[in-house]
């Protein structure tokens, strides 16, 4: 395997956008260009993640081209995947050796519709997308059937919460932040039992970019590399009933693969844009309590949807490459109730 | 009149309004399964492992083994396995007023489907509920001739 | 049992669209009778409609420039085909037109002109809603006719095709 | 790359306007399930899943590779979902090879798939948004004005593309799983058929297709553990630029040319007219034969129409292109690039049943998307690289 490291990331995340994608897109991708200090035609490979449905036009991807510098004419591809499994395709091109370095980039706008519905239209189109679940709904199946099987309890729910927004107080795209008492937490109205207004994800606007560069040549470019030293992603059967929502068995295997514990952790960045699915995810990857999660604020305090797992990345590479942790692993989820999931083990130089 | 400086310089919006109904041709599983709902009947399909999966599947989701064609009648009760609350109903949801969705493992069934409970109240709900659906009173052969669960009595 | 073959599943959803900052000066300078394009800083060619980005270059542009509502038919076909959706019924021709002050063409509809005479090269100008009812809309622009000018050199579009 | 990769398995649907008798999972399974079988595996085999298909809208479902997964056995697999406009099948193929290339997997399924039927494919490339009008009308609406760029700037004679589109017609009545086929087909019917888009008529245009291909890439190893013969993976190239900018030349855009230059630097092609033994090429209107031909380098910028003049992309000329029939057969969008590397893949292994040109031993496949502005190819031997 080629060693391969991240040298730069940059994002945006407002609440609410009045730019189009492309204007967003391109700062925050000119901001990984220059700080990875390649030029931009040096960069062997692109490649990004986003979905047509957020905008609710066909092809919505194919103008962000007009951002990201495709002039001359560019090695280039696009997964209709959150960001993350972009960067996972730019590391597989890297590992081919037909390029040495790779600009990675997602985008997406929440605001504009009703996502919670609009992702209704992820699930079987024949017996479940007619009831139109929200996703929030779907979630919260997940959530009763988790505290239910465990013995956790919504107090649990509201450590997490009360965790992640008071780390995302430094977090300067954060959309949601503050000092909050559990016990106050806990007086708030279910939006769907057992969740709360703070358990669910906040509708988020943004974009991110990285660039990703093998070798000799990351060290050349960056006094601190970080080092992706595993990487793999899993799958499960979409339906609810098909599969055991109170684990990530897709987590496990992905931990596996990507070597988790064959390290001392220092910090986990998960995607978890529902407060119970981090306790999902600490179990699946076998996180002990001595462990930082979230630094950043995870997802309850920022989450553009197609972006917010290369975000958990970039975040966990960022921190590690400022010197505040030697060896994190960051995780990426999408589809219903965590449906697909990846796992990125990042090192230090 | 003129618009102010901030109406000069704030994003023109407007609604991008997105609409077409779907034709889906459904495949012989879940023709045979629609079909039964249209007669007021529910099937599931037993995989080669033995598993009875509700609704049924043209494969097993955990191997991609064709199934084949050994349905099996399942329901009309079953039991709660999870649910959750919605107070204010979405126009596109089953029910206009607040109702619980569920996944419902049907008597016979190895796998919950998921639907609406129409419980009325949120302190009627627990996991472990007995329900039996409720039909729609012209049926189309579709997920919606089950209009939702009902407690048993 | 007769099976089910098919079932009807409509999707409905509505958007709150937000036109980028760069189009909603454009709309707003369409919505005055006046097409305004943008300059790029770096290769100085002139988009229009603005577009806030010059893709050649990947950087913002930011000049306005205003352009002629006369320009050039670069390339063209007949549409002769119905669909779902289209602001006109045909036959119509779909024309490519350089506006004169711009360096990349602009797609509408041309009228006002037997369909066997559009060609490549010949000079047209826009036809405006009456001023009352102009808008920020591109349908303020009703369409694109022909005008009394002799038809452009093809030396002087070839690069715009 | 860490290993070399080989084409092991092929499966495709039969290409129909509303293929009514299946679902989306039966679609994309009938397909998967031939690949299988082609490569005498089952499920457990394949080490990861990479589905392709064009916009989400057409079937009215967002990322529906998530509802699909288990359809092709990836549960508890890796699963990467690839959409870069109409060359999306290209691309689909190139990930799923690129994985094996890896060294990372040992075997790769990929499928490329559209239920056009479940909607309308013009209704979905002409959703209109606010402060637009519409007035392209679909893809035929947006190629035309660049076919007559094409026809000023190469002066090829008028009945080019009637020649291309009576080519590929008979060539896809030797193609069981082709979707339009049209026996005793003349001439003087495609040049009488209906313009739909002048310079573009209904017989030249391709359909809109139900339907699914699947291939299966594996390692030098496994592909020696196959009991068909492998196609060998010499080269994949992929290139993109944006839609439009000032002077842009979008009838041979860089992208494309930059692209072959890659792609036959990589497979050490010098002279690919004399070197490639066939062609399936993305031909979605009849006139992009002879311009993908300049652009993919086989004739001189302009020269291209002469190649299909004087019969040398036919079965029997010396570049036979699109001998399946090609996009103007079939037209499933998200698997149509796809088909193109199977076809190329499917001469190389001798496999194309009454379409197979006698001798191949190297074949392009060649997908493009988008404003002629995404391409993605590759070529495929009967010898290791």
């Amino acid at each position: 395997m080629r060693d391969v490291a991240i040298v730069s990331f940059a994002q945006s995340a407002k609440a609410r956008e009045t730019r189009n994608e492309v204007e967003i897109l391109m700062p925050v991708v000119q901001e990984a260009v220059k700080n990875s200090k390649l030029a931009r035609q040096e960069i062997g490979f692109t490649c990004s993640g986003s979905s047509d449905y957020l905008q609710g036009q066909s092809f919505a991807f194919v103008g962000a081209l007009d951002a990201v510098g495709a002039w001359p004419p560019i090695k280039e591809s696009h997964v209709e995947m959150d960001g993350a499994w972009a960067l996972y395709e730019a590391w597989i091109k890297i590992q081919t050796g037909d390029v040495d370095s790779a600009l990675v980039y997602s985008f997406g706008k929440s605001s504009p519709g009703d996502l919670p519905e609009i992702l209704a239209l992820q699930l079987d189109p024949y017996t479940m997308t007619p009831l139109w679940p929200d996703a929030h709904s779907l979630a919260a199946l997940q959530a009763r059937a988790f505290l239910e099987a465990t013995g956790k309890t919504e107090r649990d729910l509201a450590r997490v919460v009360a965790r992640s927004l008071c780390s995302a107080v430094t977090n300067p795209h954060a959309v949601v932040s503050g000092a909050v008492e559990v016990e106050k937490l806990l007086a708030e109205p279910y939006v769907c039992s057992p969740l709360r207004a703070h358990d669910l994800p906040p509708i988020t606007d943004g974009a991110s970019a990285m660039v990703v560069v093998a070798g000799d040549l990351a060290r050349k470019l960056c006094a601190r590399p970080v080092w992706i030293r595993g990487f793999d992603h899993r799958i499960e059967p979409l339906g609810l009933g098909m599969r055991d929502l109170t684990r990530s068995a897709s987590t496990e295997i992905a931990a596996r693969n990507a070597g988790v514990h064959k390290g001392v952790l220092d910090f986990a960045e998960l995607h978890a844009p529902y407060s119970h699915q981090e306790l999902i995810l600490r179990a699946a990857l076998g996180l002990g309590d001595e462990i930082a999660i979230n630094p950043s604020g995870g997802a309850l305090a920022s989450h553009p949807l197609m972006v917010a797992g290369l975000v958990r990345i970039g975040e966990a590479a960022m921190r590690i490459m400022a010197g505040r942790g030697d060896r994190a692993v960051a995780h990426a989820t999408q589809g219903p109730c965590l449906q697909q999931n990846l796992v990125c083990v990042l090192e230090g130089e | 009149m003129a618009p102010t400086e901030a109406e000069h310089e704030a994003p023109l919006t407007a609604v991008h309004h997105l609409e077409y109904a779907y034709r889906r041709s459904v495949g012989p599983v879940l023709g045979r399964f629609f079909a039964g709902l249209r007669e007021r009947t529910i099937c599931g399909i037993r995989t080669r492992a033995g598993r009875v999966l509700v609704p049924p599947a043209e494969y097993d989701p955990e191997t991609g083994d064709a199934t084949g064609d050994d349905f099996v009648s399942v329901g009309p009760g079953g039991t709660v396995t999870s649910w959750t609350w919605v107070s204010k109903p979405r126009p596109k949801q089953p029910l206009q007023h607040p109702f619980a969705y569920a996944l419902v493992k049907l008597d016979g069934a190895d796998t919950p489907l998921l639907h609406a409970v129409d419980a009325l109240f949120e302190s009627r709900m627990r996991t472990g509920m007995r329900v039996r659906p409720r039909w729609r009173s012209e049926t189309r052969g579709e997920i919606g001739d089950i209009a939702c669960f009902e407690p048993e009595a | 049992m007769e099976l089910v073959k098919s079932i009807t599943t409509p999707v409905v959803l509505d958007y709150d669209y937000v036109t980028g900052r760069a189009q909603s000066r454009f709309l707003r300078g369409i919505a005055e009778g006046r097409i305004l394009g943008q300059r790029c800083i770096e290769c100085k060619r002139v988009y229009v409609p603005s577009r806030g980005a010059c893709p050649r270059c990947a950087v913002r542009t930011e000049e306005e420039v205003q352009v002629s509502d006369k320009g050039t038919v670069t390339t063209f076909c007949i549409v002769r085909v119905p669909s779902e959706n289209l602001a006109f019924n045909p036959p119509y021709a779909c024309a490519a037109v350089l506006l004169d002050g711009a360096n990349i063409p602009f797609t509408h509809v041309l009228q006002e002109c037997a369909l066997e005479d559009v060609r490549m090269g010949m000079r047209v100008q826009a036809v405006w809603v009456a001023k009352e009812q102009l808008g920020p809309t591109m349908s303020s622009i009703r369409y694109f006719k022909p005008i009394a000018e002799p038809d452009a050199e093809y030396d002087t579009f070839k690069e715009h095709l | 790359m860490a290993q070399r990769s080989a084409v092991i398995g092929i499966g495709q649907t039969k290409y129909d306007a509303k293929r009514i008798d299946v679902s989306m999972p039966g679609l994309v399974r009938e397909a998967a399930v031939r690949a299988l079988e082609d490569a005498d595996l089952s499920w457990r085999d394949i080490d990861a899943v990479v589905i392709g298909k064009a916009p989400d809208m057409f079937e009215g479902v967002m990322m529906p590779e998530l509802f699909l997964a288990d359809a092709l056995g990836a549960a508890g697999k890796p699963m990467i979902r690839v959409h870069t406009a109409g060359s999306v099948g290209g691309s689909t193929g190139i990930v799923a090879s690129s994985l094996v290339e890896s060294g990372v997997f040992e075997r790769v399924l990929c499928v490329g798939f559209e239920k056009q039927s479940e909607s309308n494919a013009m209704w979905a490339l002409t959703v209109s948004t606010p402060f637009s009008v519409a007035v392209v009308a679909g893809a035929g609406g947006y190629f035309a004005p660049l076919i007559r760029a094409y026809i000023r700037r190469s002066g090829a004679p008028e009945d080019t593309g009637i020649r291309v589109a009576l080519k590929d017609r008979q060539n896809a009545l030797k193609n069981p799983y082709a979707h339009v086929k049209i026996p005793g087909l003349t001439f003087d019917q495609v040049m009488n058929s209906p313009m739909l888009w002048d310079p573009v008529r209904y017989l030249e245009t391709c359909p809109s297709s139900d339907g699914a291909c699947a291939m299966i890439f594996a390692s030098e190893a496994k592909a020696a553990k196959s009991p068909g013969k492998p196609a060998w993976v010499h080269a994949t190239a992929m290139r993109s630029e944006p839609t439009m900018f000032a002077g842009r030349d979008q009838v041979n855009p860089l992208a494309a040319r930059m692209n072959a230059k890659d792609l036959y630097s990589k497979a050490r092609i010098t002279n690919p007219r004399q070197e490639i033994d066939c062609a399936e090429i993305y031909v979605p209107f009849s006139w992009f034969e002879p311009m993908w031909l300049e652009s993919m380098g086989f004739a001189e910028e302009g020269q291209g129409w002469k190649m299909t003049y004087e019969g040398a992309t036919a079965i029997d000329g010396d570049l036979p292109v699109n001998m399946s029939g090609g996009v103007l057969s079939s037209n499933p969008i998200g698997a149509s690039g796809l088909i193109r590397f199977a076809e190329a893949a499917m001469q190389v292994r001798g496999q194309a049943g009454e379409h197979q040109v006698d001798g191949v031993h190297k074949a392009l496949g060649h997908a493009y998307g988008g404003g002629s502005q995404y391409f993605s190819t590759y070529i495929v031997a009967d010898h290791k690289p």
